[in-house]
């Protein structure tokens, strides 16, 4: 008897968000891939001092090398050790990927919850304008920031993550246009909660969904593209090593060598795995209804 | 409706107009020789500040600019591409439909496979199924198309020869390797869309109603739990389209598909401005008017949002006063 | 009380949810009987199970966290728990149908409001399209909406409206059995007051029995003829209204009244029963009340109370009832 | 959901039966081309994908054929000055439309491709004056050794009446003189030629290589991947192709019905120092050591590749043989460590600039790993190729090393007056922004008279003054199956379909 009551008490004191961490902490799904992520953020920072092997260092002897006991995942071209070069890499690849897919989900989600709120004038001025960005094709975008901005980490994650603005604010301008004249929008309206809070609490629970999938399925190949910035002067120089370079450098060897590009490819896969069972996770325990 | 399309269209000017612009300062401002392609390796600097005098390259950005807008606008000419010689417009004229003919194999793909994939998958929550069909859809995103397309090919074609390696030659045969690897990623990432807005759905209150009715879980599921779900579906099919008709480069190079997305990659790498600029003009039309479709079928399907396309004054809140007869 | 033919008559019934582990025991081997044209009310707080009674009984429990570990519905000859999903099928919206509570979700919303009532009628008379739009119109008529309205949407109605179209489809092919879920809760009074008319009237003139489930006594006078006491999912208490009224035994009836303001005697403060619905995860022991009662002693504890029969039908499910007439004599 | 999936892999089964059975018929040849050849009109560019089919598309006055300059519209060259010679070409040469070739039509074709400006070279012609109907008279700017026979294979010819009838100037349907004919051309896809049965020489011995018939029709497949063009010709799709990846070369010779030939690329690596950074010799010389161009070739080529000896390979007619057993900066890490410690430089960074490439990017960074040994860190900064022009072409302190390619079609001397001749830089410097005018009068020496003396002088003086440092020319792979006996191809180490035997 106690114990519903004092659940139902903490829960009330720890408002919403709380609500939602606490239904998330209970999703085991959820939690295994928290913990992998943070697994490979630790690795990531580790690096320097666990790889098994300098990533730079080349040698001839080893060249193209199977994974064996001393590589595990072998050696590439130039004779690295690519697991050392993926630990390493995971610093650059996680970190480009991990915040330029924050920072285009925030843009996203403030610019998209203008849009479906205020809808009319403000919705139609800035979804024309993004029909203008996404008209221009991403390199193009990268190389004039480049270009104008010069390199460095600031500019490759803009780069990075203009690509991923548009479609995030059009996923969240669609489901908030369903909600937007609600009852309960209405109601929390007319007692005026502030605009901010209206946004907050009300739309964005309930219109999120989408964004969180189309985010978390987003970060593989943001982390892919990080790769083609390294040509015009953004992102990562060689030889630190990024995972999609490694990739793409492994690319014309994958028919005899398939090892160089299918232990990146798992890297990227694992990040994008642990990702989307956050991501579900994070969707289910926003909404109440969900109680298994 | 109408004349909500009607203002939308109407808004096409500006839009047009200010990719024109942003493109062209694009152009204008991002480092790289337009002459050093044309004239190769073994040019000379002074051959190519020749060349680019002869090109008009070194005039004041407003009267480039000027005389840009100028030609696209009033003489509705592109330009001639530096590099084929031939007009940008029928450069694209002439890939159009092999991007056409991947894209639309690919939608249709990612339509009819991903949506039931989806659905079955939300249907059968935390079951089987649907962890099996999220893993594949996650497998589909990271795996890099070009990754894919190598294997498909090292398969298909090398090994078992059934399908040719690369080219447009063999009709239609040609075009599956490509599409099924093109496709990969929009299956997954549709499967997963419409899980999670189906999900959402299922859950609903008028989903439990349609079963007290005593429909069938198939009508319930397709006609009354699907098109609520549909609204972030139609969101990624449509900007789905509008990334494929700009084409995709990896899969046209390693096929070897002239499409538009190849066209346009050579012309950025090669600084052909002419074809830059029209092709992004171009595809940025097909966009937009895409994007506009993709708002008529949200007031096609959720008459909520068509009421507020149509303004406060149409669509009126009933008055709440529904006394009429009441009752017997 | 001529035609004594048992139209419903559950046995036993018990529903469990599962959630996060721990296992809840909504409805705990409930029985009860219910005649051809007559309305039973399920009477208790929130929470005490009436609602997944009712779905139970139409088989619209959701499968992965709910499950009807014991019992049978025994409707017309058949068992409802036992028969295949398609006789199910048939069965709902066309003998038994569900008015439910809010109405502001119970509507598909980009579906015409019309639509959504001929589409009932269209799956169980077998009538053609045509056919089905103008029942859906009339039955619009019948709740008081005009017919012209069929081609609105949801979202162009007040809740009150709402609820009128979802009892409108609720009774489209004439139920013998309807199941009315807290039908006007959502609504103010008088709306409230509009729509229970309304279903006097249609009970009355289609002869429907109906399961009536509230927390608002006065619904179950104007409405009911019996009234079962759910509290904790178990039936504490079973009779006519006439009996619980006037003759209220339990003493969590008892309480209920208690609670009720009543106009001619001026107490201030009214008697609420102190104390929280128990947590469904463990129950108490013995008579689920004990802990709230005022008249529980340790042999309330102990084990679990029969219902027993207290005259005429009146069953009831204390060990203290003589006891507790005595005190209550003392007071008044 | 089964039943769909066996219905999809029947019709795929069916679809792909069908399209192979159309084998085709007659002695054909099917070359795998990287580049696409875009417009392939006779005044365009050099670019990769042209050359490809330039000699297959068109006729010149003059050809390189092995070793030697053959005439090949040209009948006869007579010098009247220094800078004016008469060219008489055959009186019986006609287009394949039938038009009669003339001396007016050898001015127009010059005239027309010096206005649109793409072959930078004809700039050295004058004016060509008609004498007769078969005799044109060239007046030259200026001819250095080799310029007189480059500049006359350097402009395709067609008859003036051809070009202006045609609507897109030749850029799709090129009416020309060659035997062979545009018969299909798919853009970015596929270019089909075919014989035309009415060549206009038919005196064998007259005609060279580059304009031989040996097979009736030629079909060019433009596969931009390097591992698609390993399979197409593992599959067969196509016959030949010069751009096999060294790595897969091993897959070819193996197994039965495929030859392979390694042709030197024309383009060689070098390495160039900023001369504002790296003034002292010593220092320029001790990075030379510090390379290893033995990783270089290993990691970038497969170990199948050229170890120059000065800029530019062995393969040209005035590049002298003694420089081979010449000591060039072979790796000797002692020496470099000591000129290190003689220039005072223990731990430095360096920008290496270069244009992208997977080649270009292993020869980076294996000499970032080399040279790490000596304590000297080289930032790696890659470019493309658009970009990099950027850098290349104007007098910037955006790098201090710069991995640079560049080669010609006849003579060293034009290798080397890319990157080190002062006149052709808009600054006044050679690339590496040297200003020494000893390099420069040694150059213009050679480039008057590539006699032995005076290439011998100036690679001395260069190699003394360590100002550029010529690592390796790249080898180009071509493999062909059975349909072929044996492969030619031209002086730029393109396939010559027509001249192949079968």
């Amino acid at each position: 008897m106690q114990k519903a009551v004092d659940a139902g008490i903490r829960n009330r004191r720890q408002g919403q968000f709380g609500q939602v961490m606490h239904r998330l902490r209970k999703n085991k799904v959820a939690m295994i891939g928290l913990v992998i992520m943070i697994l490979l953020i630790v690795m990531a920072l580790l690096s320097p001092w666990i790889t098994p092997y300098d990533y730079a260092k080349t040698s001839k002897a080893e060249r193209y090398a199977l994974p064996s006991l001393q590589h595990l995942f072998g050696c590439d071209g130039m004779g690295r050790d690519i697991l050392s070069r993926i630990m390493y890499g995971a610093r650059a690849s996680l970190f480009l990927g991990l915040m330029s897919t924050l920072a285009a989900t925030v843009i996203g989600v403030l610019l998209g919850s203008l849009v479906g709120y205020y809808g009319g004038k403000v919705d139609n001025i800035v979804m024309r304008i993004l029909d203008i960005i996404q008209a221009i094709p991403g390199m193009l975008l990268s190389i004039a920031i480049s270009a104008a901005l010069g390199s460095g980490i600031g500019n490759t994650i803009l780069a990075l993550s203009i690509g991923g603005v548009p479609m995030t604010v059009r996923l969240l301008r669609g489901s908030i246009l369903t909600v937007r004249k609600q009852e309960y929008i209405e109601a929390a309206e007319k007692i005026n909660c502030s605009k901010w809070r209206v946004i907050t609490s009300h739309i964005l629970p309930n219109s999120i969904a989408p964004v969180i999938v189309s985010v978390t399925m987003g970060i593989g190949n943001t982390i892919l593209q990080a790769a083609s910035l390294s040509y015009i002067g953004l992102g990562v120089q060689p030889p630190t090593p990024e995972w999609g370079a490694m990739l793409s450098e492994g690319k014309s060897m994958i028919t005899k060598y398939p090892h160089l590009c299918i232990f990146p490819g798992l890297a990227i896969m694992i990040v994008v795995l642990c990702l989307n069972m956050l991501g579900d996770g994070l969707r289910d325990a926003m909404d109440p209804k969900l109680k298994n | 409706m109408i004349r909500y399309i009607g203002k939308r269209l109407l808004w096409m000017i500006p839009v047009m107009l200010g990719i024109a612009i942003l493109i062209f300062s694009i152009m204008y401002i991002c480092p790289g020789e337009p002459a050093q392609s044309l004239l190769g390796p073994s040019a000379t600097a002074v051959e190519l500040a020749a060349k680019r005098e002869e090109m008009g390259l070194n005039d004041p950005y407003i009267v480039r600019l000027g005389r840009y807008l100028y030609d696209t606008f009033i003489r509705f000419d592109l330009g001639t591409s530096y590099k084929f010689g031939t007009s940008v417009f029928a450069g694209l004229m002439e890939r159009k439909q092999y991007t056409l003919v991947v894209a639309l194999l690919c939608m249709a793909l990612q339509v009819f496979v991903g949506t039931p994939l989806g659905i079955m998958a939300a249907t059968h929550h935390n079951g089987l199924w649907d962890r099996v069909s999220m893993f594949l859809a996650l497998v589909g995103v990271s795996i890099p198309a070009f990754w894919l397309a190598l294997m498909l090919v090292l398969i298909f074609a090398v090994n078992l020869g059934w399908l040719p390696t690369s080219g447009v030659a063999n009709g239609i045969a040609s075009f599956i390797l490509p599409c099924i690897a093109n496709s990969f990623a929009g299956i997954a990432s549709q499967a997963r869309h419409t899980r999670s807005s189906m999900l959402e759905v299922i859950r609903s209150d008028y989903i439990v109603t349609a079963k007290a009715k005593g429909l069938s879980s198939k009508t319930v599921l397709f006609k009354h739990a699907l098109p609520n779900a549909l609204i972030p579906i139609i969101t990624i099919v449509g900007n789905g389209m509008g990334m494929m008709l700009g084409g995709t480069v990896i899969i046209e190079n390693v096929f070897a598909i002239p499409g538009v997305g190849r066209y346009m990659t050579d012309a950025i790498t090669a600084r052909d401005y002419p074809v830059v600029m029209g092709g992004v003009l171009i595809l940025g039309l097909i966009f937009s008017l895409i994007m506009l479709l993709v708002d008529i079928v949200y007031a096609f399907v959720d008459p909520r949002i068509k009421a507020q396309y149509e303004g406060k004054k149409k669509a009126k809140k009933a008055p709440d006063v529904g006394t009429a007869k009441g009752g017997a | 009380m001529a035609n004594k033919e048992v139209l419903l008559s559950v046995k036993n019934l018990s529903v469990e949810y599962t959630s996060e582990g721990e296992v809840i025991h909504a409805v705990n081997h409930v029985s009860f009987d219910l005649e051809k044209g007559k309305t039973i009310g399920l009477v208790g707080e929130t929470g005490a199970g009436k609602t997944s009674i009712a779905r139970a009984i139409l088989r619209i429990l959701p499968e992965p966290p709910a499950r009807v570990p014991n019992g049978e519905i025994e409707f017309e000859g058949k068992d409802l728990l036992k028969i295949r999903e398609e006789d199910m099928q048939k069965i709902r919206g066309k003998e038994i149908s569900m008015i439910f509570q809010d109405p502001m979700t119970a509507l598909n919303p980009i579906m015409r409001v019309g639509e959504q009532i001929a589409e009932v009628v269209h799956l169980h008379e077998h009538c053609s399209k045509h056919e089905a739009t103008e029942k859906a119109k009339k039955m619009l008529e019948m709740v008081g909406i005009p017919g012209e309205r069929y081609y609105e949407y949801p979202h162009q109605f007040s809740g009150g409206m709402k609820q009128r179209v979802v009892i409108a489809m609720a009774l489209a092919c004439n139920p013998t059995l309807l199941l009315a879920d807290e039908p006007t809760t959502a609504l103010d009074v008088t709306i409230q007051a509009q729509v229970l008319d309304m279903i006097n009237d249609l009970k009355q003139k289609l002869n429907t029995s109906m399961i009536m489930i509230t927390h608002d006594l006065g619904i179950v006078a104007e409405v009911c003829d019996t009234v079962a006491v759910i509290y904790a999912g178990e039936i504490m208490e079973y009779g006519t209204k006439e009996q619980i009224f006037h003759n209220p035994q339990y003493p969590y009836t008892i309480g209920l009244f208690g609670s009720l303001p009543d106009l001619n005697s001026d107490v201030e403060r009214l008697s609420p029963i102190d104390g929280l619905p128990p947590n469904p995860a463990d129950l108490p022991r013995g008579c689920a009340f004990h802990p709230r009662c005022p008249y529980a002693t340790e042999e309330c504890k102990k084990e679990h109370i029969e219902l027993t029969d207290i005259g005429g039908g009146h069953l009831c499910r204390c060990c203290r009832l003589a006891e507790i007439a005595k005190e209550k004599g003392e007071q008044k | 959901m089964k039943k769909f999936l066996a219905l999809i892999l029947a019709l795929i089964m069916v679809l792909s039966m069908a399209s192979f059975a159309s084998a085709e018929q007659g002695a054909s040849i099917v070359v795998g081309l990287m580049g696409d050849p875009g417009n392939i009109g006779p005044f365009q560019g050099m670019g990769l994908g042209r050359i490809g089919i330039l000699f297959t598309t068109y006729e010149m006055l003059m050809v390189k054929d092995g070793d030697e300059f053959v005439g090949c519209l040209m009948k006869e060259l007579t010098q009247v000055d220094d800078l004016t010679y008469d060219v008489e070409i055959y009186d019986y040469i006609k287009d394949q439309d039938g038009n009669p070739l003339t001396a007016n039509d050898i001015k127009f074709c010059f005239d027309t491709a010096k206005s649109i400006g793409n072959l930078p070279k004809l700039s050295a012609v004058d004016s060509v004056e008609v004498l007769s109907d078969y005799v044109a008279r060239f007046h030259f700017t200026s001819l250095a050794a080799g310029d007189l026979e480059s500049l006359l294979m350097e402009c395709p010819i067609v008859t003036q009446a051809a070009y202006e009838a045609s609507a897109d100037q030749m850029a799709t349907d090129p009416v020309t003189t060659s035997p062979y004919r545009v018969t299909s051309y798919q853009t970015g896809s596929t270019i089909v030629y075919e014989y035309t049965g009415n060549y206009w020489q038919n005196d064998e011995s007259l005609s060279p290589s580059t304009s031989k018939h040996n097979v009736d029709k030629v079909t060019f497949k433009i596969i931009p991947d390097a591992v698609q063009m390993t399979n197409a010709l593992k599959t067969k799709e196509i016959d030949i192709s010069a751009f096999i990846d060294s790595a897969y070369i091993a897959d070819f010779t193996a197994e039965g019905g495929y030859s392979v030939t390694a042709i030197p690329d024309n383009t060689s690596k070098y390495l160039i120092f900023n001369t504002h950074v790296f003034q002292d010799a010593n220092l320029r010389k001790a990075i030379a050591y510090g390379i290893d161009v033995e990783d270089l070739i290993l990691f970038a080529y497969d170990g199948v590749a050229l170890h120059c000896k000065t800029i530019g390979n062995n393969k040209y007619p005035d590049y002298v043989d003694a420089w081979d057993d010449e000591e060039y900066y072979e790796y000797d890490a002692d020496q470099a460590t000591a000129l290190f410690a003689e220039a005072g430089v223990s731990n430095a960074t360096y920008r290496l600039i270069y244009a992208v490439s997977d080649q270009n990017t292993a020869m980076a960074t294996a000499m970032q790993a080399d040279l790490m040994d000596f304590g000297i860190n080289l930032e790696l900064i890659p470019y493309d190729s658009a970009l990099f022009g950027n850098y290349k072409y104007a007098e910037n302190d955006e790098w201090d090393l710069m991995l640079d390619e560049g080669g010609s079609s006849n003579l060293l001397t034009n290798v080397w007056k890319l990157s080190l001749d002062r006149r052709d830089q808009t600054y006044g410097k050679t690339v590496g922004y040297v200003v020494d005018d000893t390099l420069q009068s040694l150059l213009e020496a050679a480039m008057a008279d590539n006699s032995p003396e005076n290439m011998d002088a100036f690679h001395q003086y260069l190699k003394e003054q360590c100002y550029e440092y010529g690592l390796l020319a790249a080898v180009n792979n071509l493999a062909h199956t059975t349909v072929v006996k044996e492969a030619k191809t031209c002086f730029r180490g393109q396939i010559l379909p027509g001249a192949c035997e079968y």
